[in-house]
């Protein structure tokens, strides 16, 4: 990597929480045009993360807290790795080690409600991980490799060859988004049958700091979605932003749907989809050789 | 903090909790949220837990039972926060003010920022009460040293 | 099996009323429930008998805040039965119109509740949209959004003119046609059917023993309405009670679903056919003996008991729910269902727990 | 220091000390003279096969033959042992021991006397390869430590069983008896060497799953038995076909002999079912599941670094002789299968052994999946996973043991927030779970590695077996963090802190392998560059990672572990070094509103105001992942696989 | 006043089985206070008809649970023990008293000798 580009990676990770914050600004601005409503200004999420961080903390045990700052440091350390191109496999692993220490956050403080949520938490990763795990195994039968940087050394779009990948990343992404139908462990509107779930014993600054980790999160979701159209990127953001609105209407026009559901589709279409499309790119032979 | 307090003064996120009333105030603070008078122009969302509130909003006098459940749901509440009683009953007990199991308003209970008159209150008459219950938050200072 | 027990309630994002089920599940499998009420009790029936008794009807709408009109209403038939008292026929009429204008708002906000519990939050936005309109109208005849205070005993307290009938007859059209976008959707919608078809089973025997009213007990296949009974202007009123059979919660959404076509309906035939004449008697007297009332209220059957002794004030008030019926039917519902189906059935038997507590 | 001792004292002290060892024990039964004597020799094996590891990284792999009088002593006691088993199925009355025992009775003899012509000769008879010493390494060290450790074990189990007489002579005879075994197993070059030790370590864990003589653990040592003796009769079987296609009984030999016809691969599927067998894979698992009535040194021993190892070690060292065939594939896709439905009834688990149980058998599939898709990346992934599955597995069993004997359960749900009441083992178990889970550690670099060397297309079937590690991942994931979740769960404002009765023994013997783990992870690259490269190559496969300095680079990916260790430790160490609560900040829990204060722990008020605790159980989703449920299917599932496993030899 | 069938309360049980098979269900009951006695109105719904059943009891005297016979009599004979102290025994789902009543609510509230 040239001076070049480690400074064009460290400004986009730098941007990535300013970015996720204003994404999820218009997610709540769009949602409610669609509800029928004027809806907050799009620098909301701003607001509240500095309300939120000016706020006391309440605690209900230590470790909680613990968690909080180590689902954020870590997700950082995922998405710093995804601007430095690095292995994507590894970039997922750390994700889920990011994602359990939510798990574990919730855990550590005996609640009912944070215990639903964690269970459920650990439900929908049981649904995301395996699809994330199989669309980089999906990238890498075209590109040759796990690395980032092979994408852009690919030269061509990924998309015409894993258009089923991509469709089985939406869900994953409906997931990560925490949006209807998939919001079932912690949606970001409350609500809901479990409280807040995984965030229900969190309060003032680590609520906040979960709110930035939601923002990275979305970030390197969307970051990864935009892999599949890397060359031109400005094709692949266009993409992500349109896949950022259309998971949006879904939310809207879906009700949250349950677990077992979630699990079916997620294993059934997303792993069934991405296994179809390794098997037409095996069988049109534009794989990988060794 | 130039920034905290401005964001407090965009963002107030409110916890309901419906005392013994009558649902007419609980309807209508509901109606706030909704396309007509869509108070999330303002930031305000209806958070439904205390841990994560600003501004606790309480409809209907307070009883012998649910008296501890609006002490606990303040006590659970974070540095500064704000309450806010709805309607007549939440204010004084209205009424229901000669009801034997009727402890009378919630100030018996929990100190009261803002009191919003009305039977039922009206939706509008609810926003106002938020900006005033803002303003008052502002007063206030989270008790964190420094 | 390892369990988790865990208060639902009182204070509860799904729950707009305080209600506490103490719920224990198994891998979020409902197997026990207990209700824990009384966060709501007031006392209004002891209240009643320390108000002179036409004050009472202001007591009574606050029954209910959702309903209260027919609260309101049926505490003054009530009275007016005891002492034999007759209104005249718009006063009857007009009872009919607010009494439908609060079914349909009273429905379209559980609609809109009903799809915030299973997260469906753009419905919820639509329903409430809708409703904004039927409150229109009733701040427009009562000069109340949600408390009419519009029945006095021996009538009703303000008329709808001509003008008034005609802006509501443009509101209501306008009303209508947001409806009927929105009815489909719960009807139709995939989701909203893999939310609610199947849940919280009340079988139609069991549905009458255990004691259900309303929308809860229509939706399980009875007929039973209280409006055929043909009081006030019912009987002149052209209408037929919505049945659903099934039993689960998504026949009980339709039920109210549909209710609320029918009250538009009667809304039109009320306007169409309001007689003209007085709106309210004078009353003079006390009240003295016993009367029942049952009338219908958005949530099912309303019973009125009362006794006077020939003075200002009365002897017994006893006031009887729906939703009060309704609880134990369902608590048979929840035992076996998952944890994400707890809201929407506890929702769909309609709870108002303030009535219930009173 | 490793020229000071020859080569035949090394193999000597390696696989003849620990027989004499454990019959001294045997012999003098006293446990004031016993646990001096078990330290003294189990030092001795570990600095034996340090200096064995030595002495082949400096001089290579080392053949080695013995006189022919140890072959004909080898053959006795072969005949003693399937005699002795025989004697037990009668015994017994089980039909399945007799039958398999009788088998192998005939076949063997067959086999020796009128197949082998008298002047056959295996030469060498032992070969001691890289691969070879690792296994050797994990088997004395590990297998050492968790001896060790049964010291103090064995002794609070008989004062909790309230014996009056001591059985830990026995214990101990077999526990050190097995270490030999296995280190000759390994060793081993000579198919009937091999089976001699093989039978041997099925006698072994025969003995130490019944060690407690009630009716749960003579019945599955039986069970253990005769599933093992089904392995040991495909051996024998296959020692005849594989002479008769190939006039040869010596494992490198098989490597040499190029083109593989059926008549070849036969004999060499029939070896990957018996180590199948061993390594406890669906459809034979439930023996591994029953050997946790025993002690559970026993169940770390037989899990992590013993009896299970030797049958991937089987597979894995055959891997060569199929490299490229149907079976091959056959052997990816089974491995890969285990793999993942082993890790999905896992999760409906609560019994802390048997989660344990069915992630060995899960990580096993893994290795065995390796060893199928054999290629370069594949097989050092492959040896890689035995090594790191072997210290953290044993740390957990160790752990859970250690657990079980303080609070009398082996329940998950009985550990609910054990962080507070006995912080240091649950925090070596966390440890050894979250080595067992996470980046960088080294059981996650296996599975990096699996992942890249299944998603090359190896074959037709490579979508399914990615697809299936990938679930297998993601259920891992999920029974782990579970777990590690009911033991972080606290109350803050309610700590009965108990103060842990220390037994330094265990504790020291746990804390060096979580440390172990740790190091061995965070030293990832040296030891692919020292042991895991080379080991490779001997066994024929090219170079799998390039290291830059402390990068591991794959051909299609990058590892690196330390950037990752210092990012994860800070991420974790820091906010729990720098948090600072005041007791003015504590709140009790979100409970809607309902809290009574009153309470122990978080309570709520119910009917009537009366208190009512919380109760805040795992789930385990019975319904879906449910053992009961899914048992049978998996089972059959597994023959199925097995049966085309055979099918494809001829294809 | 009301049409009703006064009863014993010997007789009650009988009465409400016997209504109970003619598929009436328990509407409501409501309690009068008449200083010395107590008059329980048992209040059934048989279609869209009203039967009631009429029975005296005296101060302190017990009363029979008919919730046993129907369920959803078990919230109303809660509710009037809460309200009027009369013993009830053998409740389907006992509140133990503190249905509709918290500990420290006045206790019997809706006796007219006790003026709140």
């Amino acid at each position: 990597m040239s001076s070049g580009e480690l400074g064009l990676a460290m400004a986009a990770f730098m941007l990535a929480p300013v970015v996720g914050g204003l994404l999820t600004g218009i997610d709540r601005k769009l949602s409610a045009r669609m509800q029928g409503r004027i809806g907050p200004p799009i620098l909301q999420p701003f607001y509240d993360f500095f309300k939120l961080w000016g706020k006391d903390t309440l605690v209900t045990t230590r470790e909680n807290l613990i968690w909080a700052w180590g689902y954020l440091l870590l997700t950082m350390v995922a998405v710093f790795m995804f601007f430095f191109q690095q292995d994507l496999l590894i970039i997922f692993f750390v994700l889920a080690f990011a994602g359990a220490c939510l798990i574990f956050g919730a855990f550590s403080v005996r609640a009912p409600y944070s215990h639903l949520g964690a269970h459920r938490e650990i439900l929908q990763m049981l649904a995301y991980e395996p699809i994330l795990l199989l669309a980089a195994v999906a990238v890498f039968l075209k590109t040759g490799t796990f690395m980032i940087t092979g994408v852009f050394e690919f030269g061509e779009p990924l998309l015409p060859y894993l258009p089923l990948t991509f469709v089985a990343i939406l869900i994953a992404l409906g997931i990560k988004m925490r949006k209807s139908p998939f919001d079932i462990s912690a949606c970001e509107h409350a609500h809901q049958e479990i409280v807040r779930g995984v965030y229900t014993e969190y309060s003032g600054r680590h609520l906040a700091l979960i709110t930035l980790t939601h923002w990275f999160e979305i970030v390197l979701i969307l970051g990864f979605i935009t892999l599949f159209w890397a060359q031109p990127l400005w094709i692949g953001l266009l993409i992500a932003l349109g896949v950022f609105v259309l998971e949006l209407i879904i939310d809207n026009i879906s009700a949250r749907l349950k677990w077992s559901w979630m699990l079916g589709v997620s294993w059934v279409v997303g792993i069934g989809f991405i296994i179809a499309n390794m098997v037409l790119i095996y069988c049109a032979g534009g794989f990988i050789r060794v | 903090m130039g920034l905290i307090n401005k964001s407090r003064v965009k963002s107030p996120w409110i916890v309901h909790y419906c005392c013994g009333g009558c649902n007419g105030c609980d309807i209508e603070l509901l109606a706030c949220l909704t396309p007509l008078y869509d108070v999330e122009r303002f930031g305000i969302l209806n958070i439904g837990n205390p841990k994560h509130a600003d501004i606790l909003v309480v409809t209907g006098p307070v009883n012998h039972r649910n008296a501890r459940v609006l002490r606990t749901l303040y006590d659970q509440m974070p540095n500064p926060k704000a309450v806010m009683a709805v309607g007549t009953c939440a204010s004084s007990g209205g009424v229901f003010h000669n009801c034997y199991n009727v402890l009378g308003g919630i100030d018996k209970v929990v100190p009261v920022d803002v009191y919003i008159p009305g039977c039922a209150v009206r939706p509008e008459a609810i926003i106002d009460g938020v900006v005033l219950a803002l303003d008052k938050l502002n007063l206030k200072k989270s008790t964190k040293v420094g | 099996m390892a369990r988790v027990t865990f208060p639902f309630g009182p204070q509860h994002p799904v729950l707009p009323e305080a209600i506490q089920f103490q719920l224990t599940c198994e891998d979020e499998k409902v197997v026990e429930v207990l209700p824990v009420i009384g966060y709501m009790h007031r006392g209004i029936e002891k209240a009643a008998e320390k108000n002179p008794f036409p004050d009472n009807v202001f007591l009574c709408e606050r029954v209910c805040g959702i309903c209260s009109f027919i609260h309101g209403a049926t505490y003054c038939q009530v009275i007016e039965k005891m002492m034999d008292i007759q209104i005249p026929p718009r006063a009857e009429y007009l009872r009919v119109l607010w009494s439908e204008l609060s079914r349909m708002h009273s429905h379209l906000l559980w609609l809109g509740l009903l799809a915030d519990s299973f997260g469906f939050e753009s419905l919820f936005m639509q329903c409430w949209r809708a409703r904004e309109k039927v409150l229109d109208v009733l701040e427009i005849t009562s000069g109340q959004r949600v408390i009419q205070s519009a029945a006095v005993i021996g009538g009703v307290r303000r008329d709808v003119n001509e003008e008034l009938s005609s802006s509501i007859g443009a509101i209501l059209s306008e009303f209508k046609r947001e409806w009927d976008a929105i009815l489909p959707v719960f009807e139709k919608d995939y989701t909203i059917r893999i939310r609610t078809v199947g849940k919280g089973i009340l079988p139609q025997d069991k549905a009458w023993k255990l004691g259900a009213v309303g929308p809860t007990l229509r939706g399980s296949g009875w007929d039973v309405d209280m409006r055929t009974t043909g009081y006030g202007a019912y009987s002149d009123l052209d209408f037929a009670p919505v049945v659903k059979s099934g039993g689960d919660s998504y026949a009980r959404m339709i039920c109210r679903a549909r209710e609320v076509g029918t009250s538009y309906e009667l809304v039109r035939q009320v306007l169409g056919k309001l007689p003209s004449g007085e709106i309210a008697v004078k009353v003079n007297g006390f009240p003295n003996g016993e009367a029942v009332v049952c009338t219908e209220q958005p949530r099912g059957e309303l019973f009125y008991y009362a006794k006077g002794n020939g003075t200002a004030y009365l002897e017994r008030l006893k006031i009887r729910t729906p939703t009060f019926q309704n609880i134990v039917p369902l608590l048979t519902m929840l035992p076996g269902c998952e944890l994400a189906d707890v809201p929407v059935i506890v929702m769909s038997i309609d709870p108002c727990i303030a009535c219930a507590e009173r | 220091m490793g020229l000071i001792m020859g080569v035949e004292t090394l193999i000597a002290v390696l696989v003849i000390m620990p027989f004499a060892a454990a019959l001294l024990t045997l012999v003098v039964k006293d446990a004031r003279i016993i646990k001096p004597l078990v330290i003294a020799s189990i030092s001795v094996l570990m600095v034996a096969s340090v200096l064995l590891l030595i002495r082949v990284l400096e001089s290579g792999p080392i053949a080695f033959s013995p006189g022919n009088l140890w072959d004909i002593l080898i053959l006795v006691l072969d005949f003693v042992l399937l005699a002795y088993f025989l004697y037990i199925g009668f015994t017994s009355r089980h039909p399945l021991i007799l039958t398999l025992a009788g088998a192998q009775a005939v076949m063997l003899p067959v086999l020796k006397f009128y197949i082998l012509p008298s002047t056959a000769k295996v030469d060498p008879v032992l070969y001691i390869d890289l691969l070879s010493v690792i296994m050797a390494l994990v088997i004395s060290i590990i297998g050492g430590l968790i001896i060790i450790y049964a010291l103090d074990y064995m002794r609070d189990h008989e004062a909790h069983l309230k014996l009056d007489k001591t059985r830990q002579h026995i214990f101990f005879f077999f526990m050190i008896a097995f270490l030999g075994a296995m280190n000759g197993l390994v060793f081993a070059n000579s198919l009937l060497w091999l089976f001699f030790f093989w039978e041997v370590t099925t006698l072994c864990s025969f003995h130490l799953i019944r060690h407690d003589l009630n009716a749960e653990a003579i019945r599955n040592a039986l069970r253990a038995l005769w599933m093992n003796l089904l392995g040991g009769a495909a051996l024998v079987l296959g020692m005849i076909l594989l002479w008769q296609a190939s006039e040869t009984l010596a494992i490198q030999q098989l490597m040499g002999l190029g083109t593989v016809g059926a008549a070849l691969l036969l004999p060499i599927a029939l070896f990957c079912f018996t180590g199948f067998t061993k390594a406890a894979q669906v459809p034979f698992q439930s023996w591994l599941l029953g050997a946790m009535v025993a002690p559970t040194p026993v169940s770390a021993l037989l899990h992590s670094s013993t009896m299970v190892k030797a049958g991937v070690y089987l597979v894995l060292r055959l891997a060569p002789a199929y490299e490229g065939t149907q079976l091959s594939v056959a052997i990816a896709i089974f491995g890969a299968f285990v793999f993942m439905v082993t890790s999905v009834v896992a999760i409906s688990q609560n019994n802390a052994k048997r989660v344990l149980a069915y992630s060995t058998v899960s990580n096993l599939g893994l290795i065995i999946c390796c060893a199928g898709i054999n290629s370069d990346l594949a097989i050092a992934a492959a040896i890689a996973l035995i090594v790191f599955h072997a210290v953290s597995k044993a740390v957990l069993f160790l752990v859970v043991g250690s657990i079980e004997q303080r609070i009398e359960s082996r329940d998950i749900e009985d550990m609910e927030g054990l962080v507070a009441k006995l912080p240091l083992l649950s925090g070596m178990a966390i440890l050894g779970m979250v080595t067992m889970l996470f980046v960088p550690f080294g059981v996650l670099f296996g599975k990096w590695a699996s992942i890249q060397a299944a998603a090359v297309p190896f074959s037709a079937w490579f979508p399914l077996v990615v697809g299936l590690l990938a679930i297998g991942s993601a259920t891992t994931m999920v029974y782990w963090t579970k777990w590690i979740g009911r033991m972080i769960s606290v109350v803050s404002f309610n700590r009965d802190a108990k103060v842990e009765p220390k037994s330094f023994l265990s504790y020291t013997t746990i804390l060096l392998m979580v440390a172990g783990a740790v190091v061995l992870s965070v030293f990832v690259a040296p030891l692919v560059n020292i042991l895991i490269t080379p080991a490779e190559s001997t066994m024929g496969y090219a170079k799998a990672f390039e290291t830059a300095g402390w990068h591991l680079r794959s051909d299609w990916g990058l590892f690196t572990p330390w950037p990752l260790f210092i990012a994860i430790t800070l991420a974790l160490l820091l906010p729990a070094l720098l948090i600072r609560v005041r007791g003015d900040q504590y709140r009790e829990p979100y409970l809607c509103g309902a809290n009574d204060p009153s309470g122990v722990g978080p309570t709520f008020h119910s009917i009537a105001d009366q208190g009512v605790a919380v109760r805040t159980g795992g789930a385990y989703w019975e319904a879906l992942f449910g053992e009961r449920g899914l048992t049978n299917w998996i089972n059959g599932a597994a023959l199925l696989l097995l049966v085309v496993l055979f099918v494809g030899v001829f294809v | 006043m009301l049409s009703s069938e006064i009863l014993s309360i010997a007789e009650l049980p009988e009465r409400v089985e016997q209504l109970l098979q003619e598929d009436a269900r328990i509407a409501m009951a409501t309690c009068l206070d008449l200083g010395d006695q107590f008059e329980v109105i048992y209040h059934f719904n048989k279609g869209l008809e009203l039967i009631n059943l009429r029975v005296r009891i005296d101060r302190g005297e017990e009363l029979p649970s008919i919730s046993h016979l129907t369920l959803n009599a078990a919230l109303i004979e809660n509710e009037m023990r809460e309200f009027f102290g009369i013993n009830i025994t053998d409740i389907a789902i006992d509140f133990k008293g503190g249905m509709l009543l918290a500990g420290n609510s006045p206790k019997a509230p809706m006796l007219k000798s006790l003026k709140i």
